[in-house]
């Protein structure tokens, strides 16, 4: 038997090697994308992600007021399912939420690779966006896509809450079109 | 307490490091010195109730630079404003932070952004720009980007 | 209908699915599938899937509970544009985190890393086989239940040290090692308001100790076991005012500050899960489990079931008064909190404990008129 | 645990904005800390220098961004006295009206960020939803709920809308109760007392030497406060008591700012009915066309061309909501500040911070920096 050609998705001999595990990872992957991930998989997750993203919760500039403005009582961004979480493992959305100097660039770029994927960054504000009145300062990053790979930008200095909401359902939005 | 008042409790235990003292608005004066007795000054204005350092900063006036202090007085209610002058190619000067502890931060911002070394201070390091970073931003010589030159150099970063 | 159990409605259910099965299969094969040993086997697993899904339900639901009452205490909503009324939020978040990539930081202990958040969920969730939802709704009779649900329920500390040892992070570090001295400080109080309980109950089976508060549920007369017990529970929950572990303000999220994806839901849910066990030991030991008082007319008391809609009630309700407590208490610090469990909780759960064999030596009940204790 | 260090920061939730704290410990007791700044150091200086005397305004929003007003008034008193212009009183009042509202919606900040650092939730939310009543009022005669942009060289942009006063005296009639419901919320809970009582005690003494200001002296035991000693603007026709605790601890920080808070009550009441009784302009008219315009000018074409004062250094030093904030103009005749130096009541405060952490344990961190009141806005700058 061991090592007969036939048996479906996984050699037999495959059993007692470690390559169990990532062969049976690969089968159920491609069974899974064969069938059932097209169809029913995917939207469900789909659905998940855009509705329950985790921003991180940092405050860089001025924008962060209104950031925390979003959370209060007459706003309320938990409506929408939007938690800040303290750790950026637990995150799946960073919200650049003021001026980045260069001297926090690679903090923010580390942030930004602790989280796991899939992974979002809303430019909050015009100094994220581009560096905004502080763009000819000899300290300030013009703009955070210098960075990070930006899906969502804000205009607004600040922007109100509104336009933080309205930027987040637009994310929502994206990811409910995106295309793997 | 007005500026001769500061003269005459000053001027005879300071001698010729006390340069002049001249009145300015809403201050008991503006004591003006040579930066050689500068810790004597500090000592004698402290003395005088002015314990509380307000502020330390430095002007470049290009071809010498500046340092002015803040200090208020809680029993004359008052602030007086100290300054000197140190050469732009030797700018030094003795710390303050024997006398004021509160000078600590506020010279290190001074050192690093307008160039102007402060002997004697415990800890002197970069506070606002990153650790080894060579540029002094508040010395006239240094000039910002112009926002198309920006765009120039960042469109294809 | 009253008499329905979770174990008889799992068997029911397995009986007429394979009875419908083997109808329309021939004669040996059907002999062979309605085998009596075949249905209680499979019967047996299904009672455990319908127990693991109804905790989970409920643990869910006990979140979404938390997000809006806070929310309204906060003067705000909570979640509600996903499903009606939020309702399916925390599915979403579910589902989200399943699909999170985990990372496992290159420094981490990876047996330690995944083992601990693991451990800590499946030992949460063996709970819910021990502990009597109503009558007939449980495993079955065990005579030390109680016990066995508060020895598997300490041993939450050494899994939550494991994954914050092995996590290789500092403020994890600091967090484990809060939780840890924490929950082996409010473990001692704990026991000592269960022995309480136990001496007016006569005994360690929670379902006897239901029955024995037919005429009167225990808090009134253990009142102060009762209060050390919620404290210490809270202790063990880790929720504010006793949320030092993970305390977001200092120590980032405390012992999961590495963790992500599915092993942060292992954590959450966890969390919750043992919310929602020590909301129903508060309700078994101290509010009459499924039981309701005389003088609430039968009719509240006998539609089917009847116990587990009212035991389910009081359970969301104790879970309410918990995040009232945690919409308007601060956190309290380390020391603080082992002072008071060290100096406060144990002489308080000793003076319970007295209280209770006073009771039972008097054989009467003062404050509720002169019943007679039973069980003695 | 042996002594390690530990960064709370510059991605902290203690932190509340951009910063670290570099902390070594032994178990949980600190034995040493290092505030690390310059995460938001954006130049705010340099830019001046680049700027017009109305464009700087626009910074001073930013500097501080809960109390963009109060920044806008030392900039601007500063720069009057630079380029020798006197304001009209009307303009003086507006002045007070923003710098009080500003001083009330800065403390609810604090008071919202403070309150969740200790680890009641609910708070936050309660200051916030109050917060934006007063940006509410901001919003509708500046435009903007944070960078407001409303003070100008000379005067203030524009007057109030029609029934201003009366929709104001509506909010300060709804804030006043809730300050006891804060006050119930916290000091009624024993707990609070336990976590804030005697801790990150900073007396008077050190406060001085280490140029602390603001409500953590007041909290000291001194009665120092700007607006008596050194009245700016009208503050010495209003009538109000100073705020003052003897406690120096956490607890007294606390409850300075809320008595702040009810005494800017008290303060814009008197303005408001000053207000209703003397219309009048709100912009100096001695002003030349490019420093009278009521709407900031966009673009620079407009100022090509140099236009000469006469040369003057101004000095202000007004009581913001953290404490004494300062600003030194030089103007040397050009179009542009010569130098602009601000002087930040948080930048002395965090600077002392080894003077009232040291000893104290990690889980105290967050509620003494929380009552510091860190903005790191204008500790950068």
């Amino acid at each position: 038997m061991a090592g007969q050609p036939g048996v479906p998705f996984l050699e037999i001999e495959a059993l007692r090697t470690r390559e169990f595990i990532p062969a049976a990872k690969e089968a159920l992957g491609d069974l899974i994308a064969e069938k059932g991930q097209a169809k029913l998989i995917r939207p469900v997750f789909n659905w998940a992600g855009r509705n329950s993203l985790f921003p991180l919760h940092w405050g860089l500039a001025c924008c962060a007021i209104e950031f925390a403005a979003a959370f209060g009582a007459r706003w309320d961004a938990e409506r929408f399912g939007i938690v800040p979480r303290s750790t950026p493992r637990q995150c799946d959305l960073m919200i650049v939420n003021g001026t980045v100097t260069w001297k926090v660039a690679h903090k923010l770029i580390t942030l930004y690779e602790q989280m796991p994927e899939p992974k979002w960054v809303i430019a909050m504000g015009n100094c994220a966006t581009g560096g905004g009145p502080f763009r000819t300062a000899y300290s300030v990053v013009p703009g955070v896509d210098k960075l990070v790979p930006v899906d969502v930008y804000i205009a607004g200095c600040p922007p109100r809450p509104e336009a933080l909401l309205d930027g987040i359902l637009r994310l929502e939005q994206l990811i409910r079109e995106r295309k793997e | 307490m007005q500026p001769e008042d500061l003269e005459r409790a000053l001027g005879p235990a300071l001698g010729p490091t006390l340069v002049g003292v001249e009145p300015f608005v809403g201050f008991a004066g503006r004591l003006r010195f040579r930066r050689e007795g500068a810790l004597d000054v500090f000592r004698a204005v402290h003395g005088l109730g002015f314990a509380h350092l307000s502020l330390v900063g430095g002007i470049d006036w290009v071809d010498h630079r500046e340092v002015f202090y803040v200090a208020w007085s809680d029993d004359a209610r008052q602030y007086v404003l100290l300054s000197t002058e140190v050469p732009a190619n030797d700018a030094h000067l003795e710390s303050a932070t024997p006398v004021w502890p509160s000078a600590d931060w506020h010279e290190r911002e001074t050192w690093e952004l307008v160039d102007i070394s402060f002997d004697h201070h415990p800890d002197l390091r970069h506070l606002l720009t990153p650790d080894g970073y060579a540029f002094h931003p508040l010395l006239r010589s240094f000039k910002l980007h112009e926002p198309e030159e920006l765009e120039v150099k960042t469109r294809h970063v | 209908m009253s008499n329905l159990t979770l174990y008889s409605v799992s068997f029911d259910l397995v009986d007429a699915v394979l009875s419908a099965i083997g109808s329309v299969l021939p004669a040996p094969l059907n002999a062979w599938i309605t085998n009596a040993d075949l249905i209680t086997g499979l019967a047996v697993l299904v009672f455990a899937a319908l127990l693991l899904a109804a905790s989970m339900l409920n643990t869910i639901m006990l979140i979404w509970w938390e997000r809006k009452l806070l929310g309204r205490f906060m003067d705000r909503r909570g979640a509600m544009h996903v499903g009606y009324a939020g309702l399916l939020q925390n599915f979403a978040d579910g589902f989200k985190l399943f699909r999170k990539t985990t990372v496992r930081p290159r420094e981490a202990d990876p047996l330690g890393f995944v083992s601990g958040p693991t451990a800590y969920m499946v030992t949460s969730m063996i709970l819910f086989g021990v502990l009597p939802i109503s009558s007939g709704w449980n495993s079955g009779a065990l005579p030390l239940s109680l016990l066995l649900a508060l020895a598997i329920f300490s041993f939450a500390p050494l899994f939550i040290f494991v994954s914050a040892w092995s996590s290789n992070n500092k403020y994890s570090l600091m967090g484990g090692m809060r939780s840890a001295a924490q929950m082996i400080a409010y473990e001692v109080p704990l026991l000592l308001a269960v022995v309480a309980v136990v001496i007016v109950s006569g005994s360690f089976d929670l379902t006897t100790i239901v029955y024995e508060q037919q005429n009167y549920w225990f808090w009134g007369p253990l009142f102060v076991a009762l209060l050390v017990f919620v404290a210490g529970m809270l202790a063990e929950m880790e929720r504010i005012p006793f949320d030092l572990p993970e305390a977001e303000a200092e120590l980032v999220e405390g012992w999961n500050t590495e963790y992500g994806g599915m092993l942060f839901a292992f954590f959450m849910l966890a969390d919750y899960l043992r919310a929602l066990i020590g909301s129903i030991l508060v309700v078994l030991l101290f509010l009459g489990g499924w039981t309701m008082p005389t003088w609430v007319p039968s009719v509240a008391t006998s539609f089917p079931l009847a116990g587990i809609f009212w035991f389910m009630l009081k359970t969301y309700l104790v879970f309410a008064v918990f995040i009232w407590i945690r919409a308007s208490l601060p956190r309290v610090r380390t020391d603080q909190l082992l002072r008071v469990g060290w100096n406060r909780m144990i002489p308080l759960s000793l003076l319970s404990v007295f209280l209770a064999a006073a009771l039972v030596t008097v054989k009467c009940l003062p404050v509720f008129g002169c019943v007679p204790s039973p069980g003695i | 645990m042996s002594e390690m260090w530990i960064n709370m920061g510059p991605q902290h939730p203690m932190t509340h904005g951009l910063w670290n704290l570099r902390v070594r410990i032994d178990g949980e007791v600190i034995l040493d800390v290092d505030p690390e700044m310059g995460y938001l150091h954006r130049g705010i200086e340099k830019i001046s220098e680049d700027r017009h005397y109305n464009e700087v305004i626009t910074l001073m929003d930013r500097t501080c961004y809960v109390a963009g007003l109060s920044w806008e008034h030392l900039y601007i008193l500063a720069s009057e006295q630079a380029l020798h212009i006197q304001p009209p009183e009307r303009a003086q009042y507006l002045r007070v009206l923003c710098e009080e509202f500003q001083r009330i919606a800065s403390h609810l900040m604090w008071y919202a960020a403070f309150v969740q650092d200790i680890g009641l939730m609910t708070p936050f939310l309660y200051g916030m939803r109050d917060r934006d009543l007063i940006l509410d009022l901001f919003q509708s005669y500046t435009g903007a709920r944070m960078t407001y942009e409303y003070m100008r060289v000379g005067g203030v942009r524009n007057d109030l809308p029609p029934g201003f006063t009366d929709q104001a005296r509506k909010v300060l009639d709804w804030l006043g109760p809730r300050f006891d419901e804060y006050d119930r919320l916290c000091l009624g809970s024993d707990i609070f007392h336990k976590r804030c009582d005697n801790l990150g005690v900073l007396k008077a003494n050190d406060c001085v030497r280490h140029g602390v200001t603001g409500p953590m002296l007041r909290s000291a035991g001194l009665r120092r406060d700007l607006r008596k000693d050194r009245p700016y603007a009208v503050y010495d026709q209003l009538d109000f008591e100073v705020a003052r605790a003897d406690t120096a601890d956490v607890t007294g920080r606390y409850l300075v700012r809320m008595e702040e808070m009810r005494q800017s009550i008290r303060i814009l009441r008197q303005v408001l009915d000053w207000l209703d009784h003397h219309p009048g302009p709100v912009l100096a008219h001695e002003l030349p066309r490019w420093l009278g315009a009521p709407y900031a000018p966009v673009g620079r074409e407009g100022y090509l061309l140099k236009r000469h004062y006469p040369k003057g250094v101004g000095f202000s030093s007004i009581e913001e909501p953290h404490g004494e904030a300062q600003a030194y103009v030089v103007n040397e005749g050009g179009e542009h500040p010569y130098r602009v130096k601000f002087r930040s009541p948080v930048f002395a405060n965090v600077s002392a911070a080894r003077q009232y952490l040291i000893g104290y344990r990690v889980a105290d961190i967050p509620p003494i920096m929380g009552s510091v009141d860190v903005c790191v806005g204008e500790v950068d700058r």
